[in-house]
């Protein structure tokens, strides 16, 4: 049995396809910029044509993400914050603690060994902490998103901006160009200061080993040791961690779908 | 600072509508013959800023008088031939754009509210003014009125936390008499103990009905929802009591035709919103999601007591049912008791999660909730933590947290 | 004959203009770098440029702005408020109340007859509403924030902007271009949220006419137009409105250059 | 024009030497007090009971003077932070943060381990705050707790049912005393200990009062804060009641020899509100820059409005007492407040007024906005309204708060409405 998750997410739509709840087979991703139901589709497209398949092989669909509702042909919505959870756990069984950081949002959760979300806390309404942040940077320093990290692991005495305002730190970092900062030492400024806003998350919920980062961030080799560096604690960063909530809306996709065969008309309970 | 400027046509806002309009005798709720009827009435009443069944009240040169949230007796506003009505803020449609500058960012909604209300005339209904001191903000908004509305009667009303002491009782009764001369100010008739006695009584039925309303919610939670339950109490600090009764009355019989449509949600308390209130939306959204409110702390003033035995000195019977026997919530001192307080009421409710859902700088309400997080982490029952502004109308987040909530719980 | 100069180094912009017999003779505007010494040079130079006129003519030179210590070669330096107040009187001298909404903040000020600060409010931790808001919002639209200002003529259902985050605005704004929303009214919605957050900032000293509308997003016709609306009244906007700081400045450094030979 | 170099501020030099030891002797006795040999009663400043705990043997733990001092040194924000990974959040009063932050980590401060109580004194004088704060450490320690509960003072003399009502829980309270310590009530010696605070309060009136001269000799704000500490924490003490001789001469000292907290007064102002401690001394600066001087301000009254008239009275111990809780500043309904900032202002010439309004604490602040626009537009009194936060460093932004300072300060040169005192050229 083939579930598809598709993660709508504000900054980027992914998407995996799980066979039995055990496997991934094929996993995508688009730039959302703003279509988050055609770029569904198209991830979609892409995830079928990975594995040869045809459209109906894909027997069950689960959304999530910030567009979850704005997708018509699901199955079945989760939020994001269950799915990553699921995914995270997924990904690795061990973990205890997911960190949850993509463009918009982060968010740090407690889940059990089943992946069930125990308790979360995420940032609210203020971009300052979340990836969009890294990304403006990026592009007011005119360094590719793909450098940031790797320049910025080179930081000899990082410079943590003190501004509340991702808009507003922009200012704050000129300033710190201008008065020849090294690069690299902004660079990873930028890494913990989301590293310390997601840091009160984490302590909100507490943290228990193992502790996972999952979203777009886990890309970035940067945040980990930042993350590391103010939790004081090792973090897993797992190769798929930008998926892990398509994961996880694949995997309660199959459950979802395991359950409706074993006991049919069971209404969906989330509307 | 320009007092009354309202300036220019308010985009989206509810300046541009017609207020409701609503006959002197408030007849159309005698007409609403179906709790669908009704709820939809008292919608508009809520949504509409400028006191519509207020201002038919008044019309009639009948004086009206507004209690800001909490424990205002409102008993001894409606001995004195007044009516009392809460003030519950603005909700989502008052734009603030006067009340900011007196009162600065870091405060709750319904303070901000209220004032821009008071700025912008939409209080001009009511003769006076009662300020609870329960929270440093409505103690202090009480001071700012005093300065910008030089016209109306304002008052602070001094309530004891110290429940202990047998001086309590005399010096709240001294309080109240304080706040009847006030109320004579505002052309309020002289107080008289018979008249109190009665007005005791009057709210003790009103209280017994809510009571009813609320248990109803609780044991056949599908019988109606929280959305119904709230509009049809919210209205009872809007109405006169006496119109409000008859409206409880007829809600009981219909609702004891209506089935109870079982559906698959959890059952949850819901903490924290005793004096501002949240949105309709959210209000909605909570249910919607998949929770059940069996028990809330929307609109606390009709149940702090189960009954008021008037006696022979109703007022300081009415001082003593404060001291007491009222409800306890976060702005009432009960030190060592809050954990064990939260433990009780989620056994008492079945409930198997509790929403924390508290106005934003609302710090009365934040400090309890670390004291209620401790006691239900002991006991490992699930809980969530949203905070609310009114002006809000987006709810995005909100709906991510409170489905993550649900999903949490129904999902193994 | 006095030549003066005044340079206003803003969040976003640098500007300068010369001032002399009472009249501006030359002025430029430039986006700031990271080297805020070179770019007030620049401004300078560049207005002096455009006149024809020598650096060793300017009696004063005058700094402002949240970069005017690093007008160096300068005499003086004053905060941006003073000198919006300063420059909002010489140019419209009924007024009383001053809006100016730069690149990252809001500043609503008060002024008396002789355009000396009497009050002022601003905002501050967010940059929400401000010309920082409006260049993000005009880059989801796939405009340049100059030419947005006419663009929300015509608006009939001005959308709703439920973020007040900046950041988190532009993806609104995105959706709502993705859903085929009508560009007139998502900026006519923007508008309306600028000038809501500004307006709780003039209430803040008091509103009363007549209020002159400065700095760069005063330069947005759709702004001010949602502004006039608002307050029921036109608001004064000058051409120079995004000068206003630099030539109060100037009109400081030449008092001050006044006062010294008399 | 500010100028260009400001000097360091300077102390009253033996004063502040003096007062630094009392703040050092006071936390080391600290270190070895709890239980029942020298039981510790934790106390609020609004209001305080101070000499009748300290009749009956108890030391005083102050944990907004801890806090502040906390601040102060710059190591709050961890307390701050953890109180916040408990749930504590931001819009909380920091105080309280700071505080329970600290109370889960062990109490470890620079200035010595601060003992847990034993006893809870809240005296609801002002703050709702302080009863919520309370709550929460019963809850923590499950020690007894006093609920004084100090009417809010709405008119301009304490009511008698007022009085009335505070006297009886005084003596309910002294009962708790009586049977917790085991000790019995000792009246003379409360007497004794009330004449030793009239001798500190006297004192610190004089002290106030010397803002009225020109140039001002007393820096009524920044340095009146540190000069705080025995009239709130050690009242009731010798060492209090000598202290404020010892600084009252040495303000003669300055009048003599003409070295005043700036060097040429060109502002006086009235400040009102809770200091930015974690940015104190650049905010001071900011000021000293310009010239500026604080004359009179409302937040050294916290702890009690001495400068008003009233004094403790050992001839009506109680009745003083209880007029002393319902005159601390913060319970002073609004029109008081504005009333008496108004006086401040004529009575010291002050030029402007400076209003410091802090994020987390709503009892001062909220209304400050009001206050702000009846004093500029009802009264003409140049005024600057700046926010940041007592305890939390992360809401000072110096760059901002500099801006409105210059701006401010700028504009009130050519209005000012006193001549500037000169003792130099420009
Ligand atoms: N190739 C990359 N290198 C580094 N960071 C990346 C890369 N791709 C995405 N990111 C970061 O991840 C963020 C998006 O995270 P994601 O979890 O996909 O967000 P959302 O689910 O909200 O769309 C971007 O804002 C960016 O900061
Ligand atoms: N031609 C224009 N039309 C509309 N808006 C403009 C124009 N030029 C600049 N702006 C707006 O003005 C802002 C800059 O204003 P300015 O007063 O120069 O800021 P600052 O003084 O802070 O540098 C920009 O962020 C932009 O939003
Ligand atoms: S502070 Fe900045 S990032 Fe945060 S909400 Fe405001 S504009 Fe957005
Ligand atoms: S919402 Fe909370 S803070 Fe605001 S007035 Fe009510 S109790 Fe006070
Ligand atoms: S007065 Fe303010 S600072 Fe003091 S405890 Fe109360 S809220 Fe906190």
């Amino acid at each position: 049995m083939i579930s598809c998750g598709l993660d709508l997410g504000a900054g980027t739509t992914k998407g995996v396809l799980l066979e039995d709840g055990e496997r991934v087979l094929a996993s995508a991703s688009v730039p959302t910029r703003g279509n988050p139901v055609e770029r569904g589709r198209q991830v979609l497209e892409l995830l079928v044509e990975e594995v040869n398949a045809l459209p109906d092989d894909v027997e069950y669909l689960c959304t999530t993400g910030a567009a979850r509702y704005a997708f018509p042909d699901r199955n079945l919505q989760v939020s994001d914050i269950t799915a990553s959870g699921r995914g995270a756990v997924f990904l690795n069984p061990a973990t205890r603690h997911v960190v949850d950081i993509g463009n918009q949002s982060s968010r740090a959760m407690s889940v059990s060994e089943t992946g069930r979300v125990v308790r979360f806390k995420m940032n609210e309404k203020c971009a300052a902490g979340a990836g969009r942040f890294v990304d403006r940077c990026a592009k007011y320093l005119q360094v590719p998103l793909e450098e940031m990290s790797p320049k910025a692991l080179a930081a000899a005495n990082p410079k943590i901006i003190s501004s509340v305002c991702a808009v507003l730190a922009e200012t704050e970092i000129i300033n710190n160009v201008a008065e020849e900062v090294p690069l690299a030492d902004i660079l990873m400024g930028v890494y913990l200061s989301l590293a310390q806003r997601a840091y009160l998350l984490m302590r909100y919920v507490g943290i228990q080993p193992e502790v996972t980062l999952v979203g777009g961030l886990v890309r970035s080799e940067a945040m980990v040791r930042a993350l590391e560096r103010t939790a004081k604690v090792p973090v897993g960063a797992p190769p798929m961690g930008q998926h892990a909530a398509a994961i996880g809306a694949a995997l309660l996709g199959y459950t979802r779908m395991q359950k409706l065969s074993a006991k049919p008309a069971s209404p969906v309970v989330t509307a | 600072m320009t007092l009354l400027a309202v300036t220019g046509p308010e985009v989206g806002s509810l300046d541009a509508m017609v207020p409701l309009e609503l006959s002197d005798d408030l007849r159309e709720f005698a007409r609403a013959s179906s709790i669908e009827e009704l709820t939809k009435l008292a919608r508009e009443v809520v949504l509409d800023p400028s006191y519509p069944t207020v201002r038919a009240w008044t019309r009639g040169g009948r004086g009206a008088v507004g209690c800001f949230p909490v424990y205002t007796p409102q008993e001894l506003v409606h001995a004195v031939g007044l009516l009392p009505v809460s003030l519950h803020g603005g909700g989502e449609s008052v734009e603030i754009s006067h009340a900011d500058a007196a009162l600065g960012s870091f405060l709750c909604s319904i303070s901000k509210s209220t004032l821009e209300l008071a700025l912008t005339a939409r209080l001009a209904p009511f003769r006076a003014f009662v300020f609870p001191y329960i929270c440093d903000v409505s103690r202090n908004l009480e001071g700012i009125f005093s300065r910008l509305l030089p016209g109306a009667v304002t008052h602070m009303l001094h309530l004891p936390q110290n429940f202990q002491s047998p001086a309590t009782v005399p010096f709240l009764t001294a309080e109240y008499r304080r706040l009847l001369a006030k109320l004579e100010k505002a052309g309020g008739d002289p107080y008289r103990p018979e008249r109190l006695a009665a007005s005791i009584e009057l709210f003790n039925q009103q209280r017994a009905r809510i009571a009813e309303l609320t248990r109803t919610k609780r044991n056949e939670p599908g019988k109606l929802t929280l959305t119904e339950s709230y509009l049809i109490r919210r209205l009872g600090a809007l109405l006169p009591r006496e119109v409000h009764i008859q409206l409880l009355d007829r809600v009981r019989t219909e609702l004891g035709e209506r089935p109870n449509r079982a559906k698959d949600s959890i059952r949850v308390l819901l903490i924290g919103p005793f004096c501002e209130q949240p949105t309709l939306d959210l209000i909605d959204l909570v249910e919607q999601v998949g929770c059940y409110i069996v028990d809330d702390e929307l609109l606390q003033l009709h149940r702090w007591y189960d009954r008021i035995e008037p006696g022979d000195d109703p007022l300081s019977s009415l001082a003593a049912a404060y001291v007491e026997s009222p409800v306890d919530i976060g702005v009432r001192a009960a030190p060592s008791r809050k954990g064990e307080a939260i433990l009780r009421r989620v056994e008492a409710a079945q409930a198997q999660g509790v929403i924390f859902l508290t106005a934003k700088f609302c710090e009365p309400a934040l400090e309890d909730v670390v004291l209620y997080r401790k006691a239900l982490d002991r006991q490992g029952i699930p809980y969530l933590h949203l905070e609310f502004e009114e002006r809000s109308t987006s709810y995005e987040q909100t709906r991510l947290q409170l489905e993550t909530f649900v999903e949490s719980i129904l999902f193994d | 004959m006095t030549l003066v100069a005044g340079v206003d180094i803003g969040s976003t912009t640098a500007k300068c203009v010369l001032l002399e017999e009472g009249k501006v003779i030359g002025k430029s505007l430039a986006p700031v770098g990271v080297e805020l010494v070179k770019d007030a040079e620049r401004a300078l130079a560049q207005a002096l440029t455009e006149t024809g006129r020598e650096r060793r003519e300017v009696r004063v030179v005058t700094g402002t702005g949240y970069g005017r210590f690093k007008v160096t070669f300068g005499q003086f330096t004053l905060t941006e408020i003073g000198c919006h107040a300063k420059g909002s009187h010489f140019l419209f001298p009924a007024t009383r109340v001053v809006l100016d909404i730069g690149g990252q903040d809001t500043k609503a000020i008060k002024v008396n007859d002789q355009g000396e600060v009497i009050d002022f409010a601003m905002n501050d931790k967010c940059a929400a509403g401000t010309g920082r808001f409006l260049d993000v919002c005009a880059g989801a639209l796939g405009f340049d924030v100059s030419e947005i200002g006419p663009l929300s003529q015509g608006a009939r259902h001005p959308v709703k902007v439920t973020n007040t985050c900046t950041v988190f605005a532009e993806s609104e704004v995105a959706s709502y271009v993705a859903r085929g929303k009508d560009p007139r009214d998502i900026l006519a919605g923007l508008y309306e949220s600028v000038v809501s957050r500004s307006l709780s900032l003039l209430q803040r000293v008091g509103i009363e006419p007549e209020v002159t509308f400065t700095g760069g997003v005063s330069r947005n016709e759709g702004v001010v137009r949602a502004l006039d609306r608002r307050l029921g009244y036109p608001s004064n906007v000058s051409s120079l409105s995004q000068y206003v700081g630099a030539i109060g400045a100037a009109l400081h450094g030449l008092a001050r250059a006044e006062a010294a030979t008399t | 024009m500010e100028s260009a170099v400001a000097a360091e501020p300077k102390f009253l030099a033996s004063a502040r030497e003096q007062q630094r030891r009392m703040v050092e002797e006071y936390y080391e006795g600290l270190a070895h007090a709890g239980g029942p040999k020298k039981p510790v009663a934790y106390m609020l400043v609004g209001g305080n009971l101070t000499e009748i705990v300290r009749s009956f043997g108890y030391e005083v733990v102050f944990p907004e003077i801890v806090a502040l001092n906390c601040a102060i040194k710059h190591v709050s924000l961890p307390n701050i932070l953890h109180a916040e990974s408990q749930g504590y959040g931001l819009d909380v009063c920091s105080y309280v943060k700071n505080d329970l932050g600290l109370q889960e980590l062990g109490g470890e401060t620079p200035f010595g381990r601060i003992p847990p109580p034993d006893l809870l004194v809240c005296s609801f004088s002002g703050c709702y705050v302080y009863v919520k704060w309370w709550e929460a450490l019963a809850e923590k320690y499950g020690c007894p707790l006093f609920m004084l509960d100090v009417p809010y003072m709405r008119d301009d003399r304490p009511q008698a049912e007022d009085l009335q009502y505070l006297v009886s829980q005084l003596n309910e309270f002294i009962a708790l005393l009586e049977k917790t310590t085991g000790r019995s009530f000792d009246l003379a010696e409360l007497r004794r200990v009330l004449a030793q605070s009239r001798r500190a309060e006297e004192g610190w009136v004089d002290y106030l009062d010397s803002g009225r001269r020109r140039p001002s000799p007393i820096e009524a704000y920044f340095e009146a804060v540190f000069y705080m500490f025995p009239i709130n924490v050690l009242r009731g003490t010798e060492a209090a009641a000598t202290f404020y001789a010892s600084v009252n001469a040495e303000v003669l000292e300055r009048i003599e020899t003409g070295r005043f907290p700036v060097p040429e007064e060109k502002f006086r102002l009235v400040v009102e509100g809770v200091p930015p401690y974690p940015s104190y001394r650049t905010f001071w600066d900011f000021f000293r820059k310009w010239g500026a001087v604080s004359v009179a301000a409302t937040y050294p009254k916290v702890g009690g409005l001495f400068d008003r008239g009233f004094l403790h009275d050992p001839a009506r111990p109680l009745e003083s007492i209880a007029e002393y809780s319902l005159g601390a500043y913060v319970n002073q309904a609004w029109p008081l407040r504005r009333k008496l900032i108004e006086e401040y202002v004529r009575d010291f010439s002050a030029d402007a007024v400076l209003i410091h309004g802090i994020k987390s604490c709503r009892s001062f602040t909220a209304g400050q906005g009001d206050l702000r626009d009846w004093l500029i537009h009802d009264l003409g009194i140049p005024t600057l309204y700046l926010e940041s936060d007592h305890e939390d460093p992360r809401y000072f932004a110096p760059a901002q708060v500099k801006n409105r300072m210059d701006a401010f300060f700028e504009s009130l040169a050519p209005r000012r409405r006193t001549p500037p005192v000169s003792m130099g050229t420009a």
